[in-house]
């Protein structure tokens, strides 16, 4: 679960961890009382979306005067904000963060996150603050350290000072340095999180350390334990297809084409995507209705896929393995019945009793196309495509 | 011969009298697979399909002898199964369970790192050696006893591969899902070495997908000390950078762990990668008449 | 440091292990007012003092009413504690705790430790509870079970299940007893403990378990680290003379001979008080001045070390190495001027200008008696002690 | 020869500006310890008697090529002292610090394992090879080169014996303090394996005291693999149980730990336990002159 940058920080803020004076307004009016409340001489209004790129696709505005921020939140909420990471669909805007403009000295970048093949925690510090950690990992690697941190004992001080001293930082802010790292590590650590980012993490002039930016993400899985950042979770932040399918306990991922999928097991989902692709047409989403396919998930699974309105065709592969196949046509019949389909509908049922699974498709009346094979199911549905065409 | 389990090998199920557990337990039993006990804290004493529930895995496996475990007990409490298994010395641990934290997973991995058992998983369809002994929930009819060792990250797109392989005749010596979490016990490497010593199998199928690089580990592995032929299909080509697909592990994320990168990997390795998912089986086998 | 029962059932409250309902007082009339508010209807009196065996010396009494309660506590308050564990001189008892006498159904033992050997903490459990547990270890070591805690991961709940199995604590109530271990090794983490005990922990008609008593010691070198900690130790709880010394920076036990030491590493001292006794006199305690052996310290030490009336000799025993010997015999002489010493002193110097400490001390105009090896120093003291006889 | 040390040894000094590191670090120097760096976080640059000074040991041992590391820093900072050493991977690290938490201590052990550092101490006067390196706060002039390896858990308890020996015309290879805490990183039959090898030790004095089975441990090596003859001293016969006596680790608890006990289980085990504290260097010069 990806947190909002004011989230974020107010999470970090709890460690002591200094953050700029701020607050999250979902209005325009709210943005400029804000900046007055706030008693701000330069401010700066931030958009609040789960996308990196924000700042250089006007997602981040200065403000001089409690109208500069009105004008700027009024730019900036309720559309759309599309950046290099967002896809062109962008991200919708619901809320922006007023804080103070802060004079910068120098800018560092400090992040926690695990590492899979070592299955460790990393933190990775750089001076090149401000930048994408990939990118500058790339163009300055002497710029970037990081140390792997023992669940054994955590991230320990001389660690952190020796990440401190390696990147430049100023002799007499060590000490604050390494006092920052090691909140951070608390702030992973307690929150479940697989990522804690502070970027950058500026000097101000008045020599203290200030985190401007911040990213977090908390650990799915690892929710059942956390209350209050179940809380943090803003439906609105998500496509409204995706929400539906989080609710229904569906792993789904919109896409950009025309021929709907809905699949049991996420390896074989992507492979049938794949398998679309590689015949020629374009899936329009990711679709994973989980091993077992119950029965209600199979209708909420194919109505959500249905609502799409660029799905012209639908692709349903389920090897079900221990799964009966004719209950799960029954499903199947049941809910195309209720939701009026009206897109032809390719099914490829593997596993126990397929063919009575196959037979029940065929005489429901409904216009199901039955494959035999993964092959053929892509070939069938790419096929209906082009006799749409 | 086979790799992790045989018709020996003696299963123990953590969560046996769980919905899962309970029915996954009759389902390898009917395979033939030894189940010699279950474990369920507090259910000690009662019996499942015959099989004897103990209230801890020492004193299960110091009643039964069992050797090999499966675990199917819900996520907030699989970590502390896993620890429990390996401090009762089973030589073999397959967690089934999906949705472990991987703050969990982190302490686990660590856990049993120097120790004598081996993890399979978690997330994972668990493992399978064809009429012999079946440790997981894959569906075992699909499966034929041959030459084949595959290892997958997948579960149904496993079955899909078998039963493509099935289909044109090939066989499998064990078939082993190393789960589809971040971190695992088991990786694509550490089954390429077993295979290695296996003297049944004569070629390996790797079923990939995006995020990580274990692909790319294994194809370094490949290249270095892998003699027998294999082949390798990653799914993903078309998953979209950043969104998790299904699985934990499953995310492209900077740019790394995509399914082209993988399969570069893997084809300099001399490995023969499948493009295309319906066509598995037949390129196994059309490289193995040769 | 050594908490009271009562400090010790307070914290491991606070993590919700249940303690019976109960107050500390010191006086028999706040015990008698203690055993109304508290609404007793059987009540125990127990002396809060460092020692155990308390209920066979007579320091745990059992009350039926607040008159009872008052006459409890007034036995008990104000004397010295003789038990098994006490020494000859008993303990001081300046507190008591009335507490609600509870019906008892079963008792276990529940312990963590430090296992020097293996460098890792160890949880103890007993189905032999209330007992002594090296007693019922030695008795009935199938009721004693152990598990060792790895500082990577913490006790686990797989491993305290596997304790509560053993000990055969009834199916039903295992989840309790494991909860109650967990949060036993988080007071034993975060205290930085080197002991926690409750024993007994006892199963009540009510089906709940109760920490009957509970026993837990700190680690003085981690108290910098507790201020909270710090604040239970009660001075009145030692002995006048070690508190003193341990406001001075000196370890100090005091002991039953007569003839005092003064000496620089602990090592030494106990050496020293060894070599007394084999020569045939009795140490009246062990001091250890500290490695530097700074001037003051010295005053200090000799003032606490003349302060216990049963010395009659004092054997100065300093192997200076370093620190230079006619620094420390001018520091010896100044002290001794001071306090004004009116019994035989024999010094052994050893180190940097150890024939010009002599030299000081001999022309000091005191009466000290100096020595040029362990073997003379010892002879020398106890020489000092028969012609004393 | 000798054991841990010797004239080659290049020595750091974790704490060198303070006040002990800074006064030590110098003794060192005189007696002719190849003291190459310092480090003291935020006064790297600075030099200190010559000797340079750095902010991370990783630094000190990069421009120095240090392999010993002798720590003075406060007890609150030096169980990370200790880790900043092992993974700057120093081969030895002798900690003279007291008061290090016991809680601190059991993770830098934990973390110290199966690692290439041998830690000394803490708590502890550190180790010394006559006429060729001091790496501790030991007075030099007391010792001279010889034969005889000393292992102690104290500190002015050890200058004592040294005296005593070196008064009496007999000399030490290689001097350890062990350090008195109860949780150290290198126990008596450590040091017994290690002497073992060494073909300049002739014989072995140990000096225990209460608390703890480290003796009882000796004894056990001793009687089973080790063949140089051995003297021990271990004091605290006149201690009372439960008390503290200075040291941490020098406690006699439920019965366990006393001086009676592991003198027994020296003597059974064929080693010469001197009684008298003040005989320790006529007892091993009239055992060795035989």
């Amino acid at each position: 679960m990806r947190l909002h940058e004011y989230q974020a920080k107010e999470i970090i803020a709890k460690t002591g961890i200094r953050i700029p004076a701020g607050k999250v307004v979902s209005s325009a009016a709210e943005a400029r009382e804000a900046y007055e409340v706030l008693g701000l001489s330069l401010g700066v209004v931030k958009a609040q979306a789960h996308t990196g790129g924000r700042g250089k696709a006007g997602g981040i505005l200065t403000a001089h005067s409690p109208v500069e921020a009105y004008s700027d939140a009024n730019a900036i909420l309720g559309r759309r904000l599309v950046t290099v990471q967002s896809g062109p669909d962008g991200v919708p805007v619901r809320k922006v963060l007023v804080e103070e403009g802060l004079a910068v000295e120098r800018e560092y970048y400090l992040a926690i996150t695990i590492d899979r093949e070592k299955a460790l925690p990393v933190i990775i510090a750089s001076s090149a603050g401000g930048m994408d950690i990939e990118e500058a990992a790339r163009r300055e690697p002497g710029r970037v350290v990081k140390e792997y941190i023992e669940p054994v004992f955590g991230l320990q001080p001389y660690q952190a000072r020796k990440m401190a001293y390696s990147i430049g930082v100023p002799r007499g802010k060590v000490n604050s340095f390494v006092d920052i790292m090691l909140k951070l590590h608390i702030v992973f650590l307690v929150s479940d999180a697989e990522l804690v980012e502070i970027n950058p993490l500026v000097l101000v002039e008045s020599d203290d350390f200030v985190a401007l930016d911040a990213k977090m993400s908390v650990d799915d899985s690892a929710l059942y334990r956390h209350e209050d950042m179940k809380r943090l979770a803003d439906p609105s932040d998500m496509d409204g297809l995706e929400y539906r399918a989080k609710k229904a306990g569906v792993s789904y991922v919109r896409m950009d084409g025309n021929i709907g999928c809905m699949v049991n097991g996420a390896g074989l989902a992507m492979a049938t995507m794949d398998l679309v692709k590689g015949y020629g047409g374009e899936p329009a989403n990711f679709l994973d209705v989980g091993g077992g396919a119950a029965a209600g998930r199979i209708k909420d699974a194919l109505e959500i896929l249905l609502s799409d309105r660029q799905v012209e065709a639908v692709l349903i592969n389920i090897f079900g393995g221990i799964l009966r196949c004719d209950e799960l046509a029954r499903g199947v019949v049941a809910a195309a019945g209720e939701l009026a389909v009206n897109v032809p509908v390719v099914v490829r049922l593997e596993g126990t009793n397929r063919d009575e699974g196959a037979r029940i498709l065929r005489e429901s009346g409904l216009s199901f196309k039955v494959a035999h094979s993964m092959r053929e199911a892509g070939e069938m549905v790419v096929g209906c495509m082009r006799s749409n065409a | 011969m086979s790799i992790l389990i045989n018709s020996e090998s003696k299963v123990l199920v953590q969560g046996i009298t769980g919905r899962e557990g309970g029915f996954h337990a009759g389902q390898m039993l009917a395979y033939g697979t030894q189940v010699v006990a279950g474990v369920t804290p507090g259910k000690g004493g009662q019996e499942h399909e015959g099989v004897p529930v103990f209230d801890t895995v020492v004193d299960a496996v110091s009643a039964t002898g069992a050797d090999v475990s499966v675990i199917f007990v819900p996520a907030p409490y699989a970590a502390d199964a896993i620890l429990e298994a390996a401090d009762a010395g089973l030589r073999l641990v397959v967690c089934i369970t999906e949705g472990i934290p991987v703050h969990d997973m982190i302490i686990v991995k660590r856990a049993l790192e120097g120790s004598a058992t081996r993890l399979i998983g978690p997330n994972c369809p668990g493992v399978i050696t064809p009429d012999a002994c079946k440790v997981g929930i894959m569906p075992g009819y699909i499966h034929r006893k041959g030459g084949i060792g595959i290892i997958s990250r997948s579960g149904t797109l496993t079955y899909e591969a078998v039963h493509q392989l099935t289909s044109v005749g090939v066989g499998q010596s064990t078939c082993i899902g190393i789960g589809g979490d971040p971190i695992i016990g088991t990786d694509f490497v550490d089954c390429l070495r077993l295979f290695k010593e296996d003297a049944e199998t004569e070629a390996v199928l790797m079923i990939g997908e995006i995020g990580g690089r274990a692909e790319e580990d294994a194809a370094e592995y490949v290249r270095a000390e892998f003699t027998k032929p294999v082949f390798a299909y990653v799914a993903g080509l078309t998953a979209p950078p950043g969104r998790r697909m299904g699985h934990a592990g499953a995310i492209v994320s900077g740019g790394s762990g995509t399914a082209k990168s993988k399969i570069e990997a893997l084809e300099a390795a001399g490995i023969t990668v499948v493009r295309d998912p319906a066509s598995i089986g037949a390129t196994v086998a059309g490289a193995m008449a040769k």
